[in-house]
């Protein structure tokens, strides 16, 4: 504690430099160890079974057959799961998330689950379990919803005392917009819709649960937070915290879609009934229709101007779907709308919105990415009709230092105007487009988060140096903060190692969520490796026998300073290290850290696409990537953040959506028809990282890992009016969509 | 000196519909219990999770950050979720 | 449920195991066998996670039955190392930063491996065409591009 | 589920003939492992024809090319004379699934699983494609067009399994295409597809078949559109004529892979950008 957070100016020997990741030989080799790769002895295969209803009262469950069936060993249903949770809604909502209590919620819905000694066997029985389901009226469209005669969801949702699938509505903004239109030279109004989209993440949910009968257990599990897994499952259970010890996987993905639990807490009650580990493994049928796709939407965008490009007021009207449970996803597309810009008057308005679709989860960035959409795309309608290029007019309008978002508070040093000025000056822009091309560029904002963070970094008799962090790497961040480390001791690289510890080896640590994976660990990285370098210190001087303020270390040797230790060589980390256990035991360096202040992020993109007039069908042609990073310690892993982010974009723009039926249930649940970019769908896609540093962290970084997926959108969007002369207003810009609206502009 | 503490729309009716109100505070923390003790339903708003934006930097956890005396602006604000 | 035992050969070395008819050669590979490099992402055929080889063709081992693979050829991943030595697709992944969380990297190492023993000289658009079968969520494929661009030059000069 | 590797057509035409319970033939798998894995089909019997030698060759003869059963996309793809007399035929398989589908799809799977969106039958239809099929006790060769009767349903007897494939031999100045719609470049089904085989004399169109996918619960021959271009050199109006016809040819269903009014439209489309590629691939100059 008492470390400096504060950003120092400094040059960096190994920080920046794009050095081999620690995990890169067991990834190619296939020796990595996934989410479904452990066994244990005596290991169970847990199934779930669900709703193929969208909304039903379950009558009865019957699991008399079931259970005689040879090699079931336990059955669960929510009468196995009494809620423990008290007062607190969201850890209930949980619970009935995990397995439905009386209603089914929604298609895909778990309703009961079953462990038997292999696959085959677990299968006939959930076939064998007997459910009676009441159907009720669905919806699930988020503007259906809202009508008076919807559906009612959830009963202790209320609005003005009534029940109301209406489960928050957020405002934010400053000023009078009324007087702002009312000054305005120019006012566009606009309507979009956004379909629901999935994190699609390569590995599905999986876990190894392994419950005693004294109430200890441990839990395998692939996700992004196995601190927080630890607590939502305990507090689920009614296990103690300390019983339990979850050790993160290798994660095969997770983009948000891992923050949260989905069946671990089933795997772990059947465990706990059987008295045998449980292996329980989702398939991509059940990862798409029961973990937690991100809102679809709705929303009425408004932008007032004057001739001159200034933005005189601005509103929106957000309406996204949470699912089946409340959330706080339109209040998000509400903050993030208008945070890109300089605004005297603006008004956000954010309601959250209950269907009977899967509890909703966080998607890289949660909720800018739509909100940006109906935003970006009016910015280049009103720029169209005051007749002032879209970027000279964002320019214009931009965040800056001193600015009040939009959401609250006044902006610090920020990162919109350098990128959009990097914008103006890249090649992208300049490039000849063909006929049937177009070019669209649009901006994103990201908070990022800090938060709870704990390290420990110890020294081994050798020299060489294990840092242990408790947030999970989604993407290359052990070799980040093992840089960091290096830096900070000053020594190499290949000294140094970084693993992720289980929960009982580390402090608490908050989720890898909100881009602070990098940023959090990172700075208790430095903090840990300061403490150890103090003790390298201690441990010179008295090996030295000289006072420890006459010991300095730099470049990875403790030096003696002063002309009367002039004799004394150097020591290095490996000479320290070996005399440890007669200077006082092993070296270790720890700490425990709230990291906040990660440091707001923008980016903007450039796209270049082709669209075929004769079937709506659109390609991907060029793609740029500008953002701040504040710092690239590893600048492989931002750059492939930049590109990622991207491609998902790109995806959620031209075709990916969950399709329901009339009947609620949802048509696509599978890679072929849930179309993720496949590698010939892309081009490559270029990025330009610019530096401007966090001022709240020691390196100057910021999180990088989710504004990325912001832009897409609208930069298609605005891509293809240009290529095709037709506004989009429905996502995904879909062939049909698109030749609809060609056709539609020709009649 | 006394900084203005501004309240995101969705926390202003628990303080009885103020936009802004004064307050003086060192830390987040002990701006929180004079907070609860004045307005008593602001209570389970801070245990739902408020993110604190001191002159634009956003704490979401750490109570003994310090507000400075010459801070600008201090703004109460939902506390957030990432992907 | 019918138990047959398979006997196949498995990245050189002869395999043995015995399984029911209706599994598929991946739940073979890995719960059987203990090859768990090839992984499963969807269960039908539309990531290519579980990529692996029978009798030199590239196939996706979860629409291949177990005992289909009695007197045949399967590569895995887990070949891809010969003599102690990364296969150069391998050492330039990790050298491109061809990979994050990883996932998808067995299946898209086993799939260029195949296209470039057939095409040592392929195209952006070829190489691109040829690993549409692998999805891959994190990268954008930028970087997997380049990756195996870069170990088909390496492999040309040797 | 007993799993059966006959090695010759008759015996696996026996062995399915027999079974009372749920038999399915297994060729490349890509189709019914899928089923089974989706829980929407419980095989009591699996008959794996692959070890029937009659089934594995791509031959050519005067009469044409027989491709066998189990010959898979990636093979087709391998056979240069093949792809030099057919190649809307041999692109329309290898546009069946990745890479990794191709080293086990097989046309007749692809045709026998019924679906309207099957790539290769189009393509083979246009082409005049028989099928070879063997049942316990007698052969009977068939046309292409005859075997699917409806989504997921053939015209195949209990017991009856298709030996091969043949391809007419491919006459001078004639040409063949196939080209389909989908959302993404790869790794996806049609929404809707058009396959064109025509010949010429002196660049003008002689013969010609037009057939559609994607459309209509089968694949659609339209004489419509082959007559449309036949004694033209497909000049613009010749096109607009054809396109028109696809469109009024088509029957299709709103579904979550594209709409009536999109599949119309892009029919025609599709169709007069093969015609094109097969009347080049003739000889033929635009």
């Amino acid at each position: 504690m008492g470390h400096d957070t504060n950003y120092q100016d400094r040059e960096f020997k190994i920080i920046g430099t794009r050095v081999k990741r620690p995990d890169g030989i067991d990834k190619v080799t296939g020796r990595a160890k996934y989410g479904a790769d452990a066994f244990a002895p005596g290991q169970l295969v847990g199934k779930v079974l669900r709703s193929p209803h969208a909304h039903a009262i379950i009558q009865k469950i019957d699991i008399s057959k079931a259970e005689k069936l040879a090699g079931v060993k336990a059955i669960i249903t929510s009468a196995d799961l009494p809620d423990l949770t008290g007062t607190n809604r969201g850890m209930t909502d949980i619970l009935e998330n995990c397995m439905a209590r009386g209603r089914a919620l929604y298609h895909g819905h778990a309703v009961a689950a079953v462990a038997a000694i292999d696959e085959q066997t677990a299968k006939q029985a959930l076939k064998l379990i007997k459910v009676t389901y009441k159907l009720l009226p669905h919806v699930t469209d988020v503007d259906e919803a809202m009508l008076p005669d919807a559906p009612i969801i959830q009963d202790f949702v209320l609005q003005d005392g009534k029940p109301s699938n209406i489960a928050g509505i957020s405002t934010f903004g400053h000023g009078d917009v009324d007087a702002g239109f009312a000054e305005a030279d120019v006012i566009v109004e606009k309507s979009y819709k956004t379909e629901q989209t999935h994190q699609g993440y390569i590995e599905p949910h999986a876990c190894l649960a392994n419950v005693s009968s004294d109430g200890s257990g441990e839990l395998w599990v692939t996700t992004q937070g196995h601190f927080s897994f630890r607590v939502v499952c305990s507090t689920l259970l009614g296990l103690d915290m300390a019983k339990l010890k979850v050790t993160s996987s290798e994660i095969g993905g997770g983009f948000g879609g891992k923050t949260h639990v989905w069946t671990e807490p089933l795997a772990l009650a059947l465990s706990r009934k059987a008295n045998r580990p449980v292996k329980l493994v989702m398939t991509r049928d059940e990862v798409f229709k029961a973990s937690g796709p991100t809102s679809s939407t709705s929303m009425d965008i408004k932008i007032g101007a004057k001739k001159d490009g200034t933005i005189t007021a601005a509103t929106a009207m957000l309406r996204y779907q949470d699912g089946a449970f409340p959330g706080i996803w339109g209040m998000l597309g509400a903050m993030t709308a208008y945070a890109c810009y300089d605004l005297k008057n603006v008004k956000t308005v954010g309601h959250d919105v209950l269907v009977n679709r899967p509890k909703v989860a966080a998607y890289r960035a949660p909720s800018a990415p739509m909100a940006a959409f109906g935003v970006e795309s009016t910015m280049d309608l009103v720029a169209n009709e005051i007749g002032m290029s879209p970027l000279d007019f964002r320019i214009k309008n931009a965040a800056k230092e001193g600015t009040q978002a939009s959401y609250g508070p006044v902006y610090g040093p920020i990162g919109i105007g350098p990128t959009l000025e990097a914008v103006k000056k890249h090649p992208h822009m300049r490039a000849k487009l063909k006929k049937n091309q177009g070019r669209g560029m649009a901006c994103g904002f990201w908070f990022n988060f800090g938060g709870q963070t704990c390290v420990d970094l110890n020294i081994g008799p050798d020299g060489t140096v294990s840092l242990t962090i408790g947030t999970i790497d989604v993407g290359g961040s052990r070799a980040s903060l093992s840089l960091i480390v290096a830096e900070e001791l000053g020594i190499p690289y290949d000294q140094v190692r970084t693993n992720i510890g289980d929960t009982a080896s580390l402090g608490h640590n908050d989720t890898t969520e909100g881009s602070r994976g990098t940023f959090s660990s990172g700075m208790a990285a430095i903090f840990a490796a300061r403490d150890a370098v103090g003790v390298l210190r201690a441990r010179a001087a008295k090996m030295w026998d000289i006072p420890v303020d006459d010991v300095v270390w730099a470049d990875g040797v403790a030096t003696a300073t002063g002309a009367k230790h002039s004799n004394l060589p150097p020591l290095t980390l490996a000479a320290i290290a070996a005399k440890a256990a007669s200077t006082g035991g092993p070296i270790a360096g720890h700490n425990e850290v709230v990291a906040d202040n990660a440091g707001v992020s923008f980016a903007s993109h450039i796209c270049d696409v082709e669209v075929d007039p004769e079937t709506g069908s659109t390609k991907i042609i060029r793609y740029t990537v500008i953002q701040d990073a504040g710092k690239a310690i590893h600048p492989d892993y931002v750059e492939g953040q930049f590109q990622g982010g991207a491609a998902q974009g790109i995806g959620w723009a031209l075709n990916e959506e969950y399709i329901y039926g009339a009947d609620g249930c949802l048509q696509n649940t599978g890679f072929l028809d849930y179309r993720i970019p496949v590698c010939s769908d892309l081009p490559f896609i270029d990025t330009q990282i610019l530096e401007i540093p966090n001022p709240n962290h020691p390196y100057g970084v910021r999180g990088v890992g989710e504004t990325s997926i912001v832009p897409p959108l609208a930069a298609i969007g605005n891509a293809v009016s240009h290529a095709a002369g037709v506004r989009m207003t429905h996502i995904p810009m879909s062939a049909p969509r698109i030749l609809k609206a060609i056709d539609d502009a020709k009649a | 000196m006394m900084p203005r503490i501004s309240l995101t729309s969705s926390l202003r009716d628990a303080v009885d519909g103020a936009e802004s109100i004064e307050l003086h505070a060192e830390t987040i923390g002990e701006m929180f219990a004079k907070l609860a003790e004045r307005y008593p339903r602001m209570a389970d708003r801070i245990d739902a999770g408020i993110a604190v934006a001191i002159d634009g930097q956003i704490y979401r956890d750490d109570w003994n950050t310090k507000i400075p005396a010459d801070a600008a602006e201090v703004f109460l604000m939902p506390r957030i979720q990432g992907g | 449920m019918t138990g047959v035992l398979v006997s196949t050969t498995i990245n050189g070395d002869a395999v043995q195991f015995a399984c029911p008819t209706d599994e598929t050669l991946l739940d073979s590979l890995r719960n059987r066998v203990g090859l768990t490099g090839a992984k499963e992402g969807c269960g039908t055929g539309d990531c290519g996670a579980c990529s692996v080889t029978l009798d030199g063709r590239l196939v996706c081992a979860c629409l291949v039955l177990g005992v289909e693979a009695n007197g045949r050829e399967i590569g895995t991943v887990e070949g891809l190392v010969e003599d102690g030595k990364l296969h150069p697709l391998q050492e330039k992944f990790i050298e491109h930063a061809a990979l994050q969380c990883g996932i998808c990297t067995p299946g898209f190492l086993v799939a260029a491996k195949t296209l470039l023993e057939k095409n040592p000289k392929p195209s952006e658009e070829q190489i691109r065409y040829a690993l549409a079968g692998n999805l891959c969520r994190c990268t954008g494929y930028d970087k997997i591009v380049r990756a195996v661009q870069a170990a088909a030059k390496e492999m040309r000069k040797k | 589920m007993r799993y059966e590797t006959p090695t010759t057509t008759k015996e696996a035409a026996t062995l399915l003939h027999k079974e009372k319970g749920q038999a399915h033939i297994l060729a490349g798998g890509t189709d019914l492992l899928v089923r089974m894995k989706m829980g929407m089909t419980e095989p009591t019997l699996v008959v794996d024809i692959k070890h029937i030698p009659a089934m594995q060759a791509i031959t050519k003869s005067a009469a044409g090319f027989k491709i066998g059963a189990t010959v898979c996309g990636a093979a087709m793809t391998e056979h240069a004379a093949l792809g030099k007399a057919w190649p809307g035929i041999v692109e329309a398989a290898n546009l069946i699934g990745s890479d990794q589908i191709q080293g086990r799809c097989t046309m007749v799977g692809n045709l026998c699983n019924g679906s309207p969106a099957a790539d290769s039958v189009p393509a083979m239809i246009a082409a005049g494609a028989k099928a070879i099929i063997v049942g316990k006790d007698k052969r009977r060769t068939v046309a292409v067009d005859k075997i699917v009767t409806g989504p997921g349903k053939t015209s195949l007897a209990k017991g009856e399994v298709i030996e091969a494939i043949t391809l007419p031999a491919r006459l001078p100045r004639s040409g063949d295409a196939y080209l389909r719609f989908t959302p993404r470049t790869e790794m996806d089904i049609a929404v809707v597809s058009a396959a064109v085989n025509l010949t010429l004399q002196r660049g003008v169109v002689k013969t010609a078949r037009v057939v559609l996918g994607a459309v209509a619960p089968t694949a659609v021959i339209v004489a419509k559109a082959a007559k449309a271009i036949i004694g033209t050199k497909l000049d613009d109006e010749a096109l607009e004529k054809l396109a028109a016809a696809c469109s009024a040819a088509c029957n299709p269903i709103d579904d979550k892979r594209g709409t009536i009014e999109y599949r119309t439209k892009v029919a025609g489309v599709l169709a007069k950008r093969a015609a094109k590629i097969a009347y080049q691939r003739a000889g033929g100059t635009l």
